[in-house]
């Protein structure tokens, strides 16, 4: 199989743009909670690249764990400190330094990925949701235990910190 | 493709960092974090898709950061709630009781 | 596959479109149906002035509420408040998208529809927190928190109850599914899956005996109070549709879909999601509602283990089994 | 029999060990169990002690019977140096093993009932036990490293026991003065170890021996070594000039002095030295250091008895005076006389004490002047304590008399002089016990308690053994200021100490037969120990044990013409007055004990103490001190330079956090 088609490639830009718009507008607006609903988009804007990269698990994983998942947390989490629901977030902070730096790490990784020399392009399975899985129980096992045991850890992690000491 | 997948991902990195260097509120910089997050995702997904088809390494190490994702907006949204009880503020800048 | 992403994409579209409409007209339907379903368990008559015994009576109410004034409270967040109902409302269409109406009729076989289902959804609790967030009122706030709080914590165990259907098919596919069960619908193997799933999805969908978030008595409407005219409305087609999607997609998953004999399928299928809906309604008008502790501690203590055991219990006999 | 060897002391370890987890566990977590366990502690290291008489008792039977049980196991091995672990049993331990382990069970009785009521009961019997355990396992080595362990961790119980009521001053500094003066002998001792496995290349016993008894054994070595391990003797029995010690370790618990300052520890020396006799033989000089500081000793401490006015003080010269007739006849070439003489000592000075304790249990007081006509109200005391001050005194037939006898004679072939001196510290023992005796339990009761209440609490009561006895002291001091009879609440002491009274009395006036030709000498046999050429006691003149006895009947009738007559007058505490008038100044040196105390202060003390200071305030304050000090300075300079950097904002380590990140990428990338 060659590089995908040019339509692809389009949709594929497209949505690499709204991504790109919904994590600026995240990043720089004053409301808390528009940063949030914006997330939301760019997150859902990524679920399409992936759907344009051939990874369906993983769009539907995105939609599940993300917008359905992290960022009702954040909302949650929002709304249970009331500080930053209803006041505007302070501006932006230092914008030049964080912007030089930022900057200076975006085109680095950049130049990086691009000048480096990538191996042949391989074939797609046919029912890639079916590697997908055999991959997890198989050859990759180890990952997959792994991030079984972290989900665990932080689940107990995150009651122990937030519930209310005892009197 | 490639490169297209590359540029957006640096993009997204950089916008993520701007937003933690910048942001002073503590969900704020969840956000950001989460887009570089991404970013990363991306990438792996990108080069999975465009290098490794059949192997899905690139897609197992995606899931894998989906969950770390997760387990950090848990945690750390824990974290938020809590500093939120005891400073009454979830600006981290009022968090410097370790001044040197 | 190279050829028709596009073309999905355009489809996609058209069939949004379509579907919308259908959900509609569907809602109007099953709204008239859930009046005459109570009037009957409750010894009324329901409806009986706007068309013969009263069938064009819902269609007299959606008129009325388009044609409304839309109203929005002096201090609420304008994005928020319009953006909630179109974020509960389009989830509940779309995932209508995977589920298969009959061999043409599925608007995408996606290879992991089965997770697509229970994923969409998810995205509705974004609109009910906005929306009762918005709203700037705290009756509208706790319900939009009980709302999601709910979702949440019963999407848990449906779908670990749904991957038990996913394991004995093997794929993650609507289409594949109703394919296996071409000669045993699962509901003859899967019984206490099918009973877990009905439950969760009544309390996922917010229906009785589960209606806490927007229980009257306490919260007056929930996360909608402050709503009314068309975006009212949007709430409630999302409530049908995803009362109806639960329903269809329970038809699919444990009833066999659209097999049977003689019948097209669609009819088939139908019939089924219509005893689905049938048996909803009945509950909605019979059981008494839970109190908000109650239900969580329902979700949490009761349905998370009772569908884990299921799922190691299913795994342990498809083992035994040996296929 | 290696169990016989190993339960001896591991018996008393482990009630000791237990006692000291449950007393832990209890006080912590349950009031009334630790009082359970405070009233059960007794008898728990009775049944210690008993089962280490027991297997004590076996073990002399075992050895009478020709057995020598042994047992030996490397305890650790460094470089090429194998350390063992090892007991055995032969006569000599047999016989120590069975006077200690009689002794202290003996006094564990007595004990409780003695320490009733006390607080720390638990602790007491813990170190009790602790001490028992010890001085076993220092009795059944068998090589000189274990024996070394054993000595020290003797005197570290014998350290805690003293302190025993450490919150009084005196006691915790009489503790320190015991530790600190043995020490010095204890040096010697570790020296001679040293030295010992330097030469010999082997801590056991037998092969020392063997080494010593090599023809190439002689020069420094061979003089260097017994001295040494006299040295430690010294200390640990109480010699001079190490015997300082001593009259402080009085101190503790009568039951303790008893056990360990009369019967047993102080003992260990005689028995060191009767080990180690044939590193002694090989070196004819170090005997006569052994008999010339044992004489001397004698005669010293026995003057000193005379003139304390204290009852334990009395009994404890005596007794460094009778463990100084014990190191004359080993350093006599007599070392079974030696061990006779411990033997029969054991006995009676244990029961001299355990009276002595009777009385000041029942009493509260303990200043002889202050004392007076208990003998109607303490029968079994007085005259249990009659039986052991004959027996001091050396009065046939007591055992006093018989072990006495037998160090005298081994004197008087080769040690004419000392012979003399030690009949005259017979002549004084004698008189010093009677006085004491006299004095005690006859004459007037003391008039007053209300005059002397309030001193008496202050410096007498010090030494109060315990709060039930502060208690009855009390009680005695309220009534004694209604009624003009002092001692009107004072009775004999319950069974739990009365028993060990009798016993010991009894043996006090038999235990020196099995030494006697009368019985064929079974004790010297089982011993085993005389030189080759030695017959010394029958080579004594006939006239000897006349003259000794004569001396000690002279001596007691000397205190009862002193003490003793005008009992119903003036009760003969006169007599020390005049006496002190007689001898002026003197007098007053001799009842400080020659000013010893007071010698190592100026000479000793003070010196090492201003040395201190010097170290302390010169060396450490200023130099090493000032030396860290400035490193800290520095540091904390350092410090306040870097803190600067920590600014407590997260986002600031973030930003610094990016730039990191940068210079990675940028070295990755090849662009620096």
């Amino acid at each position: 199989m060659s590089e995908p088609q040019n339509v692809e490639q389009l949709l594929f830009i497209a949505f690499g743009i709204v991504a790109a718009g919904g994590a600026l507008y995240a990043v720089v607006t004053r409301s808390l909670l528009r940063s949030i609903i914006a997330l939301g988009a760019f997150l859902t804007a990524v679920a399409g690249e992936f759907y344009l990269l051939a990874a369906d698990f993983l769009a539907v994983v995105q939609i599940f764990v993300y917008v359905g998942g992290i960022v009702v947390l954040m909302l949650f989490a929002l709304m249970l400190s009331a500080s930053g629901v209803r006041h505007p977030l302070a501006a932006i902070d230092r914008p030049a330094l964080g912007a030089a730096l930022a900057y200076s790490l975006g085109a680095g990784v950049l130049w990086g990925s691009l000048t480096t020399e990538l191996p042949a392009v391989g074939e797609l399975p046919a029912d890639a949701v079916d590697a997908l899985g055999r991959a997890l129980l198989g050859s990759q096992l180890w990952s997959f235990e792994l991030i079984g045991v972290i989900l665990l850890a932080s689940v107990i992690t995150a009651l122990v910190i937030v519930r209310k000491e005892r009197r | 493709m490639t490169t297209a997948a590359v540029t957006l991902s640096s993009v997204l990195f950089a916008i993520g960092v701007f937003g933690v260097l910048t942001r002073r509120n503590a969900i704020s910089l969840l956000v950001s974090v989460e887009i570089m997050m991404n970013a990363a995702i991306i990438n792996l997904a990108a080069f999975s898709r465009l290098y490794e088809p059949e192997a899905m390494t690139g897609q197992v190490f995606a899931l894998v950061g989906i969950g770390i994702a997760a387990c950090e907006a848990a945690v750390g949204l824990a974290l938020v709630l809590a500093v939120y009880r005891r400073f009454g503020s979830t600006d981290v800048d009022s968090i410097d009781l370790l001044k040197g | 596959m190279e050829v028709s992403l596009p073309l999905t994409f355009a489809a996609g579209l058209l069939w949004g479109a379509v579907a919308f409409t259908i959900v509609g007209a569907l809602t109007a339907g099953l709204v008239l149906a859930e009046r005459k379903v109570s009037a009957r368990i409750q010894g009324r008559v329901g409806p009986m002035h706007t068309g013969p015994h009263g069938a064009l009576q819902t269609i007299a109410d959606m008129i009325k509420l388009v044609m409304k004034e839309d109203v929005r409270p002096a201090r609420a967040d304008a994005t928020a408040f319009r953006l909630g109902p179109l974020l509960v409302a389009v989830p509940a269409v779309l995932s209508l998208a995977v589920i298969p109406f009959g061999a043409p009729l599925v608007m995408r076989d996606l290879n992991v529809g089965v997770l697509y289902f229970l994923a969409i959804p998810g995205v509705t609790v974004i609109g009910l927190l906005l929306a009762g967030w918005a709203s700037y009122d705290n009756y509208s706030f706790l319900g939009g928190l009980r709302s999601s709080a709910q979702f949440i914590s019963y999407e848990i165990p449906r779908s670990l109850t749904v991957v038990t259907v996913v394991m004995l098919a093997g794929s993650l596919s609507t289409v594949d599914v109703l394919e296996a069960q071409r000669s045993v619908p699962y509901v003859v193997l899967l019984p206490f899956s099918f009973f877990l799933y009905c439950v969760t999805s009544l309390a996922e969908i917010n229906r009785l005996p589960f209606d806490m978030p927007e229980a009257e008595s306490e919260l007056v409407a929930g996360y909608h109070t402050e709503y009314s005219g068309f975006r009212w409305a949007l709430f409630f087609l999302a409530e049908y549709a995803g009362f109806f999607a639960a329903a269809a997609f329970g038809a699919v998953l444990f009833l066999g879909g659209g097999s049977g004999p003689l019948l097209p399928p669609v009819v088939w299928l139908a019939v089924k999601t219509a005893v689905l809906l049938f048996i909803g309604m009945w509950i909605r008008f019979t059981l008494p509602r839970f109190r908000a502790d109650q239900l969580m501690r329902l979700a949490w203590k009761v349905f998370l283990p009772a569908s884990l055991v299921n799922l190691v219990l299913a795994a342990l006999i498809m083992r035994a089994v040996g296929s | 029999m290696t169990a016989v060897l190993v339960g001896m002391f591991a018996a008393p370890l482990l009630v000791c060990i237990a006692l000291l987890v449950g007393g832990a566990l209890t006080s912590r977590l349950d009031e009334t169990a630790s009082l359970r366990l405070r009233a059960l502690a007794g008898w728990i290291s009775v049944a210690g002690t008993f089962t280490a008489f027991v297997l004590a008792l076996v073990g002399l039977f075992a050895v009478q019977a020709g057995e020598e049980p042994a047992l030996r196991a490397v305890w650790f091995e460094v470089g090429g140096l194998e350390v063992p672990f090892s007991l055995r049993l032969d006569g000599l331990q047999a016989v120590m093993a069975l006077v200690v382990s009689a002794v202290a069970l003996l006094v564990h009785l007595y004990s409780i009932g003695y320490m009733h009521g006390d607080r720390d009961a638990t602790v007491y019997f813990a170190e009790l036990s602790l001490f028992t355990s010890a001085m076993l396992l220092l009795v059944l080595a068998s090589n000189f490293f274990l024996l070394y362990v054993a000595w020290e961790l003797v005197g570290a119980s014998s350290y805690l026991l003293i302190s025993y009521y450490f919150q009084r001053p005196e006691a915790a500094a009489a503790g320190k003065k015991a530790f600190l003066t043995t020490r010095v002998g204890d040096l010697g001792l570790l020296v001679a170890v040293f030295a010992i496995v330097s030469q010999a290349g082997s801590f056991d016993y037998d092969a020392v021996f063997a080494w010593a008894a090599e023809p190439g054994f002689a020069g420094a070595w061979a003089v260097a070594v017994p001295l040494l391990v006299f040295a430690g003797a010294v200390g640990k029995s109480a010699q001079f000039p190490l015997h300082v010690w001593l009259p402080d370790a009085m101190e503790g618990p009568t039951p303790v002095s008893a056990l360990i300052h009369a019967a047993t520890m102080v003992a260990a020396g005689v028995y060191l030295v009767a080990r180690a006799y044939p590193l002694f033989e090989a070196a004819p000089i170090s005997l006569d250091v052994v008999a010339y500081v044992g004489a001397f000793t004698a005669l010293m401490a026995a003057s000193i008895a005379v003139a304390q006015s204290d009852i334990k003080k009395v009994l404890a010269y005596s007794t460094i005076s009778q463990l100084g007739f014990m190191m004359a006849a080993l350093g006599a070439g007599a070392p079974s006389a030696g061990i006779f003489h411990l033997f029969s000592h054991a006995w009676f000075k244990a029961l001299l004490f355990l009276g002595a304790g009777s009385v000041i249990h029942a009493t509260g007081r303990q200043t002889v002047a202050r004392l007076g006509g208990l003998a109607k109200r303490m029968p079994v005391t007085a005259w249990t304590f009659a039986a052991g001050g004959l027996a001091l005194a050396g009065i046939p037939p007591f055992a006093g008399f018989w072990s006495k006898e037998e160090v005298l004679a081994g004197l008087a072939v080769h040690h004419p002089v000392l012979l003399g001196l030690l009949l005259l510290a017979g002549f004084l023992t004698a008189f010093y016990i009677a006085r004491l005796f006299f004095l005690v339990f006859f004459g007037p009761e003391p008039v007053d308690a209300g005059e002397y209440t309030a001193e008496g609490t202050a410096d007498e009561h010090a030494a109060a053994p315990g709060g039930a006895v502060a208690e009855a002291g009390h009680g005695h001091d309220a009534a004694g200021s209604g009624s003009r009879g002092a001692w009107s609440g004072v009775k004999e002491s319950g069974w739990v100490m009365s028993l060990p009274l009798v016993v010991l009395g009894v043996a006090s006036l038999i235990a020196g037969f099995v030494g006697t030709e009368y019985f064929g000498r079974p004790l010297q046999d089982l011993l085993n120990l005389e030189p080759a050429g030695a017959a010394a006691a029958h080579e004594a003149p006939v006239w000897l044990p006349w003259v000794a006895t004569l001396a000690g009947l002279a001596g007691v009738g000397g205190g009862w013409l002193a003490y003793g007559r005008r009992a119903g007058r003036s009760g003969g505490r006169g007599f020390d007055a005049r006496l002190e008038g007689a001898l002026g100044g003197a007098y007053g040196v001799v009842a400080r004990g020659y000013l010893v105390d007071e010698f190592y202060s100026r000479v000793v003390i003070r010196p090492f103490a201003a040395a201190g200071r010097f170290a302390w305030r010169g060396v450490d304050g200023r130099v090493i001190d000032g030396f860290v000090d400035g490193l800290a300075r520095v540091v904390i300079a350092a410090g306040g330079l870097v803190r600067r950097l920590q600014s407590g904002e997260v986002r600031d380590y973030l930003a610094a956090m990016a730039v990191g990140v940068i210079l990675v990428v940028a070295l990755a990338l090849g662009v620096l």
